[in-house]
Formats: C-alpha cells, structure tokens, sequence
C-alpha cells in the first residue's frame, strides 16, 4: 500500500511517502489511522488532531470508514489552503 | 476546457486573449486572478511555497471544472495553477469562464475559485518576514463560500 | 482607478498586468469582458455601431467607479468601453477590481458591469444578418441585475 | 439652450444637437418635451413613447420635472445599451 503525506503531516511524521504492509485486520483509512499511531511518536503528533486531517483513497476524498485494500494509494493532509 | 498545474508563471494576456479567441458566440468572460500578499492574518509574508498532491490535483481540477460546464451553459473555461516558490505579487492562480451571457460567466468564474480553494490538494507554506514558516490555515469563509455552490 | 473610452481596441494582457503591478496588498483581481456576439434576439449579427454621450459617458463611469471604492475596500479598479464600429469577436468593455481578498474584487467587479449597463449613455445599433440595422433594446434582466445593488 | 438627441431619437429628430431658445414657459425638461413635439413630425415620432425617454440636464439623469434654464444642456435618449 502506498501511502502519502503532504504539508505539515509530511512534516511532523518525517516523510512524504511511504510503501507499508498493514496486518489484514486494518480494512477503513481509520483503521490505518489508528495503526500507523502505533510506528512512532512523529505519527502519533501528525494524528494526534483526527478531525483536521483529510483523507484520500486513489486521489478520491474519502473518510475514515473509506474501505482500503492493499494496491491502493492512500492520501493523509490537512485541509487545502490552494487558490 | 483546461487545466494546467505548473511552476512556472503563466501570461494573463496570453491566456485570456487565448479563451475567447475565434469564438464569436460568447458575450462575456469573467476571470479571477489570485496573487501573493504581502500580508497574511496580521504577519509580514516574505514568500511562500505552494505544496501539491500531483495527480490528485489536476483530478479534482478537472472535475471542478467539468462541474461548472455541467452547472452553466459555457464556451470556454481555464484553471491554471501554480506551485513551488511564490514571491509577493506573484501570480498564484487563474481561473476563467466565458459564455454568451454575463450572468453565467461571473458565476461560473466565482464557483471554480471557491470551489478550488476547497477542493484542489494545494499547501501554502509561508516565510514570515520573523523568519518563522507557517502552514496557512484553512478558512471557515472559504467553507462558506463554497458551501452557497452546494 | 481609471476609466477610458475610446475607439481604438485595448490589449488586455497589458490592461490588467498595469492594475497589479507593485502593489503586494492585491489579494485577488476580478475583471470582465464584453465582447460582440454574432448572434442577438434570433437574429445574425454581422457588426454593431456604439453610439455615446463624450462628456457624461465619462462622468457617468468615473461615479460607478467611485461608487465601487465606496462600498468595497479596493486597491484598484480599472473601466475601459469602445465606441464606433465594432465586428463580432471584438471586445467592446473591460471592467476589473483588484482587492486584498477575492470576494471584494468579485462583487466590485459584478457591480461595475452592473451598473455600467443601466447608467453609462452607450447605445447599440446591430447590422443584422439581413442588412436591417436595428437598435438594440435594454434588457429588463439588467436592470434587474442593476438593482441588486440599490 | 443645447439639446442633445441620441440613437433612435437622433435619427427620428435628424440631428444629434441643436441649440434653441424655448419660450419662458418652458421650465422643466417634460415642459421642454411637450414644446419639441410642435415643432414638427420628426420630433413628435421620437417623443411618442414619452415612457421610453430618458432624460439628462447638464450630464446627470433627470426626469420630467428637472428644471432647465437658458445655458444648461438637455440630452434626450433611448435607455442606454452598452456593457
């Protein structure tokens, strides 16, 4: 699964993409969420404010009950600032 | 019907003059110019650098825009956005819609704006003349303003 | 803030880079163009003649627009309208407005052309297709339009 | 008194400005109207439709009821079609 971080959640987790393997029992963004917390205190920071940050699946806004699978490319950033 | 997302600055004149050129059915285009201020929420802003999700931006660029052609009856249209480093005064974003009538082109011109800054994968990052950078944050006037498109 | 009327056409690229240029509080620059369609009421347009008032034409815009920085925070604002001889595709007005933020430039800009609709002493007599000439009438949706802003 | 005629009012009166010299009775702008439209057929064509008149005393929109003295300029016109 690739998975994607952009502005300051890029920041604060230390990377702006990554290839991971969750277990199978990870199947919602939130459920991806809820288990990238537990990789490390960047992670933890980034997540720690849940309602600021938005959520892609395939370049498609989604939201945490968002079902993911493993080919999917999955997106986490704060609200757009663009324009 | 165009998108671009691109470092580069673009030439107003260029483009605009480009939108309506040969097509003798519009009436009117109306066009919306996003510029770098020098000010931001009460900071001195030196600059700034514009993040995006490549991909995903000129996705949701598109799709803005197919929905503005779905919403009024229009000739032409062009979103051009920029990324990377921005000065003040840069140009940051151009948005335009031509159509026989006015009405439809002030309207179509004002939804792709707002509906882009809410939509579109775009991070402004700016340099405080404090030297500090700041992420900018989302604006509830800019929810707003897109919320009367609904 | 500038108003112009004049025969000759205008480069618009050139018009509106000048309403920016070196003044790093511009947020946002909305602008409209009105250009002659080749079709009006049913019928085939293959030009127009705009006749006006010199002397109050002029008064006429400069109040609209002073009106404008009245009722909007602008950094500029810019009205340039043709007279004469006109083919369809031509660009017959520019009205534009430059604010801090976008929703200042878009309602200045929408009431400009507003306005200048139902108050500047312009008027339109269209070569039909059918070598008829004929005056153009106002159009009750502009003063409707006109009237949103009383 | 300069009196301005545009668009279809020029080209029903034949000129696009005159100066006269109306009787003292003539004060106000329909007064000024009501005088026009005895002077000939061109004149009370274009005056017809009083409704679709406008009226400007020295460059600012007035009505009927616009007083007019010796030197001021009257235009007389068609509701306005530019933009």
């Amino acid at each position: 699964m690739k998975v994607l971080y952009f502005a300051w959640l890029r920041q604060k987790i230390g990377t702006g993409e990554e290839q991971i393997d969750p277990p199978d029992t990870v199947a919602t963004a939130g459920q991806l969420i809820d288990w990238l917390v537990t990789r490390g205190p960047g992670y933890a920071t980034a997540f720690k404010d849940a309602r600021a940050v938005k959520i892609a699946v395939n370049q498609t806004f989604g939201d945490r009950e968002t079902p993911i699978a493993a080919n999917d490319e999955v997106a986490f950033f704060p609200p757009v600032t663009g324009g | 019907m165009t998108v671009r997302v691109q470092e580069e600055d673009f030439d107003l004149g260029t483009e605009l003059d480009a939108l309506t050129q040969g097509n003798t059915s519009i009436g009117g285009m109306c066009s919306f110019v996003g510029l770098v201020r020098d000010m931001n929420e009460g900071s001195g802003v030196g600059g700034m650098v514009l993040e995006h999700y490549p991909g995903m931006t000129e996705k949701m660029l598109e799709e803005i825009e197919a929905e503005a052609h779905r919403r009024w009856s229009l000739q032409a249209s062009l979103i051009i956005h920029r990324y990377g480093p921005l000065e003040p005064g840069d140009r940051i974003v151009l948005v335009a819609a031509a159509s026989p009538h006015r009405e439809a082109a002030f309207e179509a011109c004002h939804f792709l704006i707002d509906w882009l800054k809410t939509k579109a994968p775009f991070w402004k990052a700016e340099q405080l003349d404090s030297g500090e950078t700041r992420w900018v944050e989302a604006r509830d006037g800019d929810e707003q303003a897109a919320s009367k498109w609904r």
